[in-house]
């Protein structure tokens, strides 16, 4: 099966970071990979929309998702393009602070993490997104935890290497902070399956 | 090569660097703009030449220039600096010098521009439209080896979700038959031979060399274009044997089409696909035998209607073809809109086809 | 009159298109239109004795009708050189 | 007044010191108006081309207007571009092949309407190309309509009664303006009106050429030529005609030589 992804937040909370991390590390867990954003609301305070999608095979993903099975919601704002589009049953992974606010989610596995909180701790608030990406790997099984570490360093710009650190640390405290067990990937399955 | 993960813009320059590209001049336009960049960062590698030109006249000259260098050259940019290309690219055509325009296109507004041309003369343009990043890898190093296999302009028509969307591509190398020396190409060795080169759109040669003049110059021209019609027409297609309906759509709507056209015959529906992958020339053979006993011929597309006169021009019945797009543009106006979904195409098929059966 | 002639031409004369650049480019003043006209109809440039060889016409003849050639051994001519003989 | 035979060489003994045409020129044949400047401006070219032993290493790139024709004659490796672009058609070659003299052979017209951002824009860049400006004031071929570089006074098919600075502007100085500009190596300006202007203008031409075998940067040639026709004077009367109106507003000689100031 194709594991898709929405990835939701404001511009500047670093949602482009964290799905071309997590596409990267897809890369080098040997997978077919597409990563799509939107575009337009690039600036900080807009609308940002992240999209990957993860496969076994060569993917039959359009590059505009119709329906997506998964999601990390770092903001409740903008939520309503993305809500709309998750199939029945999507994992929704939701930063603590603005769960509450997302509607519909009595049809969705929902799974809140405290990551600003989480982030803040290991160093740095900017992290967050880390803190998500590294719990979406654990919680889905989507990439390696050792590969989201390696995928997000290999893109952070000369400038900023000195939050390397700081994001590894984020990414494997979000891995640790929750229980990889209520959906797993079988990238194996002709057909989506849900564990 | 490894699995990478890169948007359609570098994964074109990567390919057309693979295919031999070696000058590229461009000037800056979204969604076209990266590809500039890709391109200025890229070729100084490859020895090769990327220059920022001051105008989009001036870039696809600087183009023909490499190109009747015997380079393999290109420019690129999107509709409306397109538009101011016309010129070169029915002189590139005319003057036989190969070279390839990439427009990375805002929009589907681009069809008639691509494939009727706006420039003077009996010229035609191929015209590849890739669906996506992979079949992009492909038609980059296809463009520049029909470019030369038949000494043309060949446009490359992608738009802003091939030059954006990033994939993980191994940037498979194509497979082509060998090409023949180019013994045209303007190396400035042959002065004072008495059999000096030249490339010139009156094809009237030298006094020495004499061509064919302009008159009979231009007949082989228009002859050349309809040999290509007959050989380099390229199409996919789905489901079409028992179709009782025909979507066509091109580029990435193509890919989308597919897509809804799978989804409603999983759930019964007898819907077929037809994406032309040349849209110059247009594969009008095999629209009219894969339309052959389908109760209608919808045309989807992010325009007011283009593509549609040539699928009106190849099926049988023109009174089968029914347009289901239209303009649609996001809030920038720089970018394919809220059509191109697969949602939305699908409730337009589903409307064509309920709306005909009351 | 004594003349010393140097040099001397070969004239295209029905390649002429009769422009006379030659005519005031020529330093010795040795060369005059024809009367007549040449195949196409134009008056062409006529050599009379006194030609240096200097190549004026032929730098300035848009239509290269010129060859220049200069004598070994200058060529006398008219009075002076009656007598001298 | 006795009449010398020229109809065949000369029996006495003699050299040929001046053939009928350079041989980078496959026939001396043209079509070009009597009393045009444009043939001489070209075999200087061709001349020099050859002299500095260019002839298997330069290619021409030729843009719109009488000149054109020699496209056929012209025994070089030669495209006709678009109007105007022959700068960046020579730009895209050049930077290919940076070891072949590329140059451009470009009226007024082609250079300073048409083609007027080309020339500026690849002299910015210090393109190092030749580019060759046959000056007449007026496009000739389309018989005889003002350009940019049409001088004030002059009558032109569309301008009647002369060139009025209020009305149809001021004429376009461009080799000052390429001049002034950082990426030019060679600037010059000559004349073909008489015999030693001639001699003098193909001194500019070898120089110009001279500086892009030595890579130094864009040179511009610009040769005041004879125009008759369009100027609707006497063939005879063109060179002076000439000097009296272009040569005022175009004053000869060289106007920058990089290697000179060196």
């Amino acid at each position: 099966m194709e594991l898709d992804l929405f990835i939701s937040g404001i511009g500047g909370q670093g949602i482009q970071l964290v799905g071309k991390s997590l596409a990267l590390a897809a890369i080098r867990d040997g997978r077919h990979v597409m990563l799509a954003g939107e575009y337009g609301g690039h600036m900080r305070g807009g609308s940002s929309v992240g999209t990957v999608v993860i496969g076994a095979r060569p993917l039959k993903a359009l590059p505009i998702l119709p329906h997506a099975g998964s999601a990390i919601a770092m903001s409740h704002l903008f939520w309503a393009r993305v809500g709309s589009r998750l199939r029945p049953g999507s994992l929704v992974l939701a930063e603590a602070t603005i769960a509450a606010d997302l509607p519909c989610m009595d049809k969705h596995i929902l799974v809140t993490l405290p990551a600003t909180a989480i982030a803040t701790e290991q160093g740095s608030r900017m992290a967050a997104g880390m803190v998500m990406l590294g719990a979406y790997a654990a919680l889905t099984g989507a990439v390696k935890i050792d590969s989201a570490v390696a995928a997000m360093a290999e893109q952070i710009p000369a400038y900023r290497r000195q939050h390397i650190d700081a994001n590894e640390r984020a990414i494997r405290a979000g891995a640790a902070a929750v229980t990889p067990l209520t959906y797993k990937v079988d990238f194996d399955a002709q057909e989506a399956r849900v564990a | 090569m490894p699995m990478r993960l890169m948007d359609g813009s570098e994964a074109i320059v990567e390919a057309a660097i693979m295919a031999g590209l070696r000058f590229y001049a461009g000037y800056p336009m979204s969604p076209a703009t990266e590809l500039l960049e890709y391109m200025a960062e890229k070729l100084p590698h490859h020895d090769g030449v990327c220059i920022n030109a001051a105008t989009e006249i001036e870039g696809v000259n600087m183009a023909l220039g490499a190109a009747a260098g015997g380079f393999r050259a290109a420019s690129g940019s999107c509709g409306q600096g397109l538009a101011l290309m016309q010129e070169a690219i029915a002189e590139a055509a005319l003057n036989e010098t190969p070279i390839v325009i990439f427009n990375m296109a805002r929009n589907q507004q681009d069809y008639f521009q691509a494939t009727r041309g706006g420039g003077w003369g009996d010229y035609r343009t191929i015209t590849l439209a890739p669906k996506d990043l992979h079949e992009a890898v492909e038609h980059a190093q296809l463009a520049f080896h029909l470019a030369d296999k038949y000494r043309v302009p060949v446009i490359f028509m992608g738009d802003n979700l091939l030059a954006r969307t990033q994939m993980g591509t191994e940037l498979p190398d194509l497979e082509l038959e060998p090409l023949p020396e180019k013994d045209w190409q303007l190396d400035g060795t042959s002065g004072g031979s008495g059999m000096s080169r030249q490339i010139w759109t009156f094809g009237c040669g030298k006094t020495n060399n004499p061509g064919p003049g302009p008159s009979l110059h231009w007949e082989r021209i228009a002859t050349k274009f309809d040999a290509i019609a007959e050989v380099e027409a390229r199409h996919e297609q789905g489901f079409v044997e028992d179709a009782e309906t025909l979507v066509v759509a091109f580029g990435s709507g193509g890919k989308f089409v597919e897509h809804v056209v799978r989804e409603m015959r999983a759930d019964g529906h007898k819907v077929g696909y037809f994406r032309p992958i040349t849209l110059w020339p247009f594969p009008g053979d095999a629209l009219e035998a894969a339309s052959h006993g389908c109760k209608r011929v919808l045309v989807f597309e992010l325009n007011a209607g283009q593509m549609i006169d040539d699928v009106k021009l190849n099926v049988l019945d023109r009174k089968l073809v029914k347009a289901i797009g239209g303009v649609s543009f996001d809030e920038s106006g720089l970018n394919l809109g809220p059509l191109m979904d697969a949602g939305v195409i699908r409730e337009r098929i589903e409307l064509a086809i309920n709306g005909a059966s009351k | 009159m004594r003349q010393v002639t140097r040099g001397t031409l070969v004239i295209d004369a029905d390649r002429c298109k009769g422009c006379e650049l030659c005519i005031v480019a020529c330093p010795p003043r040795v060369l005059t239109m024809s009367r007549a006209g040449n195949a196409t109809g134009y008056l062409y440039p006529e050599l009379a004795p006194g030609c240096t060889g200097c190549t004026a016409c032929q730098q300035v003849c848009p239509d290269f009708v010129f060859e220049v050639y200069k004598y070994h051994e200058p060529i006398v001519s008219g009075s002076d050189a009656e007598r001298m003989q | 007044m006795s009449i010398v035979m020229t109809t065949r060489p000369p029996e006495a003994p003699s050299n040929k010191v001046a053939s009928f045409k350079p041989t980078l020129l496959q026939t001396e044949e043209h079509h070009l108006c009597p009393g045009c400047g444009e043939p001489v401006a070209i075999r200087l070219v061709l001349e020099v081309i050859e002299e500095l032993g260019l002839a298997q290493k330069n290619v021409s790139i030729i843009g719109h207007g009488c000149y054109g024709s020699f496209i056929m004659t012209m025994d070089v490796d030669s495209t006709l571009c678009l109007h105007g672009r022959a700068p960046a058609v020579a730009t895209g070659l050049k930077r290919m092949r940076p070891d072949v003299a590329v140059w451009t052979l470009q009226g007024d017209g082609d250079m300073t309407s048409e083609g007027l951002a080309e020339i500026l824009h690849a002299t910015a860049r210090g393109e190092n190309i030749t580019c060759i400006l046959l000056n007449n004031g007026v496009f000739g071929d389309t018989g005889g309509q003002m350009t940019a570089s049409s001088v004030i006074g002059q009558r032109t098919k569309n301008t009647l009664e002369g060139r009025d600075a209020t009305y149809h502007g001021h004429p376009i100085v461009i080799g000052d303006m390429v001049a002034a500009m950082p990426g030019s190596a060679y600037v010059a300006r000559g004349s073909v009106h008489n015999a030693a202007s001639i001699a003098a203008t193909r001194r500019l031409i070898r120089k110009g050429f001279q500086r892009q075998v030595e890579k130094k940067g864009l040179s511009l040639v610009e040769i005041l030529t004879m125009c008759p026709t369009g100027w609707f004077v006497p063939a005879s009367g063109g060179a002076d005609y000439m000097m009296e109106s272009l040569g005022k507003t175009y004053p000869l000689g060289e106007i920058k030589d990089i290697s000179a100031s060196e």
